[in-house]
């Protein structure tokens, strides 16, 4: 009985000497997950997920603090390509967080605004140009489509417009498969 | 309103079916001349079962069934299973071994080209590990009454008048089993069953194998190299064993028209579906067919290697085809420079 | 003089059906009462308009200039006066529509003044610059610009190729110029050789053209040059494929991502060196072109189209046959079906092909891809069709990428031959789309995620800095307590302070700027009583604040 | 020599840990979903494995065998093999942060991998010596590395399949492992062959 007792108490301490040296020889420092989640997300920065950004929701998946179906923007591909990177499985987007919509951007109705920069403060990437009391507009290229903008607007003169299909930015679609029609 | 290519050339995949089928007939024909009719009774049972399986399948998965039906898919199959298995098996063993290739081998996987085993090795398969006495029994040569045959699918075994083991059995029990002195050309002339290449009346089978594998190739829909490869890899094989130590090693005439060896050389390898399809793809994955075949019939606990062969070397299909892409245009020199 | 041909691998043989259209000269097609020019001639760039409507242009004369590297100029096909500058359809497969030029012609057919271009002492970069203003654009199909096409690479062009292969079924207006006028095309390809300083030229032409060879030989023999070659290449489409000829007449194989001039070989259009040479010749820019009727039509035959004119009033030239149902332009493999036929003729249209029910029926329904490997022999970019099907039909583009998908030049032999009737091309379009609609997006976020970042540092950049100027001001405060408890009297401020302190006050006016802007103000325009009920409003406002102030600390 | 051939050809092909022993399914089946993550799996679990039987080999014959301490045996076997997964993690951690993150719970997971406790255990049974664990060890870590491979190579192209509803995912993936499983019994009777 001691010897066993004796045994399995030097295999402890051996085992844990080793490990703890282990621990320290390969300390990671940093956590490069982050970046990779960072660089699936969809960057419109519209905190719909429920963080203050696509970088801090990133640092809460790695951690997993957080569900990888919490961006709306980022859509279902988003959560398959998650899902993909972290090993998970695959969650449809959770509907309190919204819902997946077609891009749009902001649009100031510019005979309305009255330039009080409040939808400057509140657009997370710089996107609207403008001074106090003076007209403001939005950069279209540049607006995220966040929607962040539209509560603080005092007069409710920003709207979202849907992206016009243009021939430059029309896609040809999936085929449409020949069964269908048949069956 | 469809894309441009705007006109196609004519083909189909029924088309490519049903050649295969009539790539198939001498060597049934044969089949029937040397073993009699009870192939035909199984055929039909397999073509059967198989077109309704599909039939439940398809409509179970809610496709058009009767624009997939008559692809003729399910025909080879069936066709394939017949002549793989015992011609005097009883019948619930065809039809056990078709439903399990088009229910789980086919269709599980989403039917048509989308099954990365062949559906008729896995019927092979599963039927010999769980049944192997029931698919060891084959009918003695010449042996061509009808009656006893129909019996023997149908209803009381008598089997004992009409059975005899397969050449490649015979072989492998004396060799493996019998005393330690049994030699090659002992086993051989030992038994009715060996002819003079093969097994006897196999080896006509197996040209009749051959006479439609080189229908096929004329008629474009394999490519030379699986049968070239298969056969190769077991002729070298095979002879360099036999040369080596010709007592305990069987020629490569014997394994070459014996067993399904031709059947497979021609359209099991050839399966376009669970095979590889890069050309150097297709010669490793045909070679390794040959290999595992010689290692499974010489040294394996089964009478012939061929489906689990297959079955082995479809696994590893997807990594070959992988490791195997041939290069693109303009890829090929490096940097793709000018001369 | 070329002893050795190379052979691509892959392609197909279709019935050519190029006698049908051949037969008989090109003729000149009448004007249309209306043209409409696209801004967008060149495959990726649109020009930047320079007339208004209601404006009057002479034949030939600029109406939009080129912007950007990969942009044409565009020019008034005939004399008349501009309608109107607004979206119209064009021929793209989208259906969309797109900004263009509505002139109605005045039928004088008035040109411009037209000089001859002096190339002999013209710098490269001058011809160049000429030819893009001159609006010279690749005929073969894919219209892109020929002077970016001309520019110097990093080696140099040492062989210029003319692509008269022309391997769709029923295209016939190359074979047709040839024909006719093969001294100019030649003409034209020289004009070329001395921009690039090519050392030789090759004209490849397919070997079911034997006319058309025979008068490109007459002309080089005329032409009395040696370093010029016209060499029949064998039918087999797409021997036509700029890669595909290039391979054929010099082994050399461009990969992806590459262009000919990497190689020190560029390969033009034979209607292309025409156009180039009656730019050089005789100052004309392009206008026009030659186009094939031909298909479902009762006398086909090519026709010389003023650019803009709509597709309607081209058909009565060839008369459709009555079960005429679609029309495509371009070739039958791999060219744009029409939605309208309001699309007028652009730069590449080579061809407007009728189709009827028996011509091109319907495709049967698609089944299931049994991986024979039929496509893969009929690729001329040696790729494995049926791999980048199967990842493309269930959207994993990556792996498809992987399988080289943007190799494919999308040639149509993959879905010509496949037993199962899959339209493999129109997966990959698709596959190729998404990919780079994914890319665009992908940067868009790059760069929102930087803009992002900035703006996240500059607030933290701006907190600090008001934290400095607190502290500083606190320190300044006590410093001041201090002084003043020291030194009973002194003058209060210094000239930083001042200016601190202005802007403080400045900051505090900001304030209550924004304040009262958080107030709904859209009170402009307003009627006398509306304006008196806001009033009256505003005052009992007010009054409720002023009651409620003991409760409340502060009303915002 | 032929017997220690013998030893790793009947550990990869002809008792395949995973398909004819049927250990180790749980991260046969989790991490085969891709190549590369069944490859660093396969690496992670031949080390550990190779590793495991060694060390228990060692604590086996000179520590429990010589004070009568057997009835101790998988209890410090799993003890050791915990440590072993435990110092791969770390150097994993440390070398290769993507495929620890992918292999994620199932890197932990090797330790409760029943391959990596059964086969010390089948070494004791089948008295190997020190080698012949080693070898066996090896061998079978193999076979689980191949299978793996030649599961994430199918599965890769079946994730593009047009597989049933009901029986995509984990199901289909279970039918296959099974006809795979099918496949490998075709080499049964190799080691027996004289």
């Amino acid at each position: 009985m001691i010897e066993a007792l004796l045994v399995m108490a030097l295999g402890a301490v051996i085992l844990g000497a080793a490990l703890g040296y282990a621990a320290v020889r390969f300390r990671v420092e940093g956590d490069p997950l982050v970046e990779k989640i960072d660089a699936i997300l969809p960057q419109t920065q519209c905190g719909q997920c429920g963080f203050p950004g696509c970088k801090p929701y990133a640092q809460a998946i790695a951690k997993g603090e957080a569900e990888i179906n919490q961006c709306p923007p980022g859509g279902d591909e988003g959560i398959h390509k998650l899902a993909d990177l972290l090993g998970r499985e695959y969650k449809p987007l959770s509907a309190e967080h919204g819902i997946e919509k077609p891009k749009s951007v902001a649009v100031i109705d510019e005979a309305a605004c009255i330039g009080c920069t409040l939808c400057i403060q509140a657009c997370p990437v710089d996107a609207i140009v403008g001074a106090a009391k003076q007209m403001h507009t939005v950069i279209a290229t540049q607006c995220t489509g966040c929607e962040l903008c539209i509560a603080p607007c005092p007069v409710d003169c920003i709207r979202m417009e849907g992206i016009a299909e243009t021939v430059d930015s029309w896609k040809w679609k999936y085929p449409v498969v020949a069964l269908r029609r048949v069956a | 309103m469809n894309n441009s290519p705007y006109f196609l050339k004519p083909a189909s995949v029924r088309f490519v079916m049903l050649r295969v089928l009539l790539a198939l007939t001498p060597a049934i024909a044969i089949y029937v001349w040397f073993f009699g009719a009870a192939i035909l009774v199984q055929i039909s049972l397999a073509s059967v079962t198989a077109l309704l399986a599909e039939a439940g399948m398809l409509k179970l998965r809610g496709k058009p069934v009767m624009m997939f039906l008559g692809d003729g898919s399910a025909l080879v199959t069936a066709w394939l299973i017949a002549l793989t298995f015992p011609p005097i098996a009883p019948w619930w063993l065809t039809v056990v071994g078709v439903l399990m290739a088009i229910v789980i081998a086919k269709h599980l996987y989403g039917g048509l080209g989308q099954n990365p085993f062949n559906p008729a090795m896995v019927a092979f398969a599963m039927m010999i590990v769980a049944y192997p006495s029931l698919m060891s029994q084959w009918p003695a040569v010449g042996f061509t009454d009808f009656l006893p045959q129909w019996n023997a699918i149908f209803g009381a075994r008598q089997l004992d008048a009409i059975t005899m083991a397969t050449p490649l059995d015979a072989l492998r029990t004396a060799l493996h089993t019998a005393d330690a002195r049994a030699t090659v050309a002992g086993v051989l002339g030992s038994s009715a069953s060996f002819g003079n290449i093969g097994g006897k009346g196999w080896e006509w089978v197996a040209a009749g194998y051959f006479l439609g594998g080189i229908y096929l190739l004329q008629q474009r829909i394999i490519t030379w190299h699986m049968p070239a490869a298969f056969l190769a890899t077991l002729l070298v094989i095979s002879g360099g064993f036999a040369l080596y130590d010709p007592t305990r090693f069987v020629g490569p005439s014997f394994h070459l028209f014996t067993g399904g060896a031709m059947l497979g050389a021609f359209f099991i390898v050839t399966d376009p579906v669970s095979g590889c399809t890069t050309p150097r793809g297709k010669l490793i994955f045909a070679a390794g067919i040959g290999l595992l075949t010689w290692v499974i019939r010489s040294f394996g606990a089964y009478p012939d290697g061929i489906a689990f062969a297959v079955l082995l070397m479809n696994i590893a299909a997807p990594l070959i085809d992988i490791n195997t892409q041939p290069p693109v245009f303009g890829h090929k020199r490096r940097g793709g420079d000018p001369q | 003089m070329i002893a050795q041909l190379f052979r691509f691998k892959g392609g197909i043989k279709p019935n050519s059906h190029k006698d049908e259209s051949t037969t008989q000269p090109i003729k000149l097609a009448p004007l249309p009462p209306r043209l409409v020019v696209p801004l967008r001639q060149s495959a990726r760039a649109m020009a930047r308009c320079i007339v208004e409507p209601g404006q009057d242009v002479l034949k030939g004369q600029v109406i939009a200039v080129a912007e950007g590297p990969l942009c044409t100029a565009v020019h008034a096909p005939t004399s008349g006066t501009v309608r109107a500058i607004e979206p119209q359809p064009i021929p793209h497969p989208s259906g969309l529509p797109a900004p263009s030029v509505v002139i109605e012609p005045d039928g004088e057919e008035r040109w411009v003044e037209r000089f001859p271009f002096d190339i002999a002492t013209a710098t490269p970069q001058q011809a160049r610059d000429y030819l893009r203003d001159c609006g010279i654009v690749g005929l073969g199909g894919a219209g892109f610009p020929s002077h970016v096409k001309l520019g110097p690479g990093e080696k140099g062009i040492q062989t210029l190729i003319l692509n008269g292969a022309e391997c769709e079924p029923w295209i016939t207006c190359d074979d047709r110029l040839m024909r006719e006028r093969a001294a100019q095309i030649l003409a034209g390809a020289a004009m070329m050789r001395h921009i690039t300083g090519a050392r030789r030229i090759l004209v490849g032409i397919e070997d079911n053209k034997p006319q058309a060879i025979e008068a490109m030989r007459q002309a080089a023999r005329e032409l009395g040059e040696k370093e010029i070659g016209v060499v029949a290449v064998p039918t087999r489409y797409p021997a036509g494929g700029e890669k595909q000829l290039i391979r054929v007449l010099t082994g050399i194989e461009i990969p992806y991502g590459k262009l000919g001039t990497h190689f020190g070989v560029q390969c033009f259009n034979v209607g292309s060196a025409h156009a180039v040479y009656r730019a050089i010749a005789h100052g004309e820019p392009l206008v026009s072109r030659i186009v094939t009727l031909s298909g479902n039509f009762e006398r086909p035959g090519n026709f010389e189209v003023a650019i803009g004119t709509p597709i309607r009033d081209l058909l009565p030239l060839a008369v459709p046959r009555a079960d005429t149902n679609r029309y495509i332009m371009g070739g039958p493999m791999m060219g744009v079906g029409l939605q309208s036929l309001d699309v007028p003729v652009i730069k590449a249209t080579n061809c407007v092909l009728a189709g009827s029910p028996t011509l091109f029926p319907a495709p049967p329904p698609e089944m299931p891809c049994i991986r024979c490997g039929e496509c893969a022999k009929a690729c001329p970019a040696e790729l494995q069709p049926f791999e980048l099907y199967w990842y493309s039909r269930a959207k994993i583009f990556g792996k498809a990428q992987e399988y080289s998908l943007f190799d494919c030049i999308e040639c149509g032999c993959c879905s010509y031959v496949c037993p199962s009737r899959i339209p493999l091309v129109d997966y990959f379009r698709f596959a190729k789309a998404e990919i780079w609609a994914r890319e665009k997006e992908k940067a868009a976020a790059d760069t929102a995620r930087e803009r992002y970042e900035f703006r996240l540092a500059r607030e933290e950049r701006e907190k600090q800095e008001k934290a400095a100027k607190l502290a500083a001001k606190t320190a300044a405060g006590r410093e001041k307590a201090a002084a003043a408890l020291a030194e009973a009297q002194k003058p209060a401020r210094t000239p930083e302070e001042e200016a601190k302190h202005a802007l403080i006050a400045a900051a505090l006016e900001r304030a209550k700027a924004q304040k009262e802007q958080a107030h709904p103000e859209n009170v402009s325009d307003l009627t006398p009583e509306q304006q008196a009920e806001i009033t009256a409003i505003e005052a009992r406002r007010a009054e409720i604040r002023e009651q409620a102030k003991p409760h409340l600390r502060q009303d915002d | 020599m032929t017997s220690y051939l013998f030893i790793i050809l009947g550990a990869v092909l002809v008792n395949n840990v995973v398909f004819i022993r049927i250990l180790g399914l749980c991260p046969f089946m989790g991490v085969s979903k891709k190549l590369e993550t069944a490859l660093g799996m396969g690496a992670a679990t031949t080390f550990v494995l190779t590793m495991a039987c060694g060390a228990s080999f060692v604590i086996d014959r000179w520590l429990l065998i010589p004070n009568q301490l057997e009835y101790l045996r998988t209890l410090s076997f799993i003890v050791t093999i915990a440590a072993i997964v435990q110092l791969t993690e770390l150097v994993i951690q440390k070398t290769s942060p993507v495929l620890h993150q992918v292999l994620g719970i199932y890197l932990p997971l090797i330790t409760t991998n029943c391959a990596v406790l059964g086969i010390p255990l089948l070494n004791v049974s089948l008295r190997h010596n020190f080698l012949e664990s080693l070898l066996f060890g090896f061998g079978s870590a193999m076979g689980f590395t191949l299978a793996l491979i030649l599961f994430a190579g199918i599965r890769e192209r079946m994730e593009a399949a047009d597989v049933p509803v009901h029986f995509r995912g984990t199901a289909i993936a279970m039918i296959t492992a099974g006809l795979m499983s099918l496949a490998f019994m075709g080499f049964a009777g190799l080691d027996k062959y004289k």
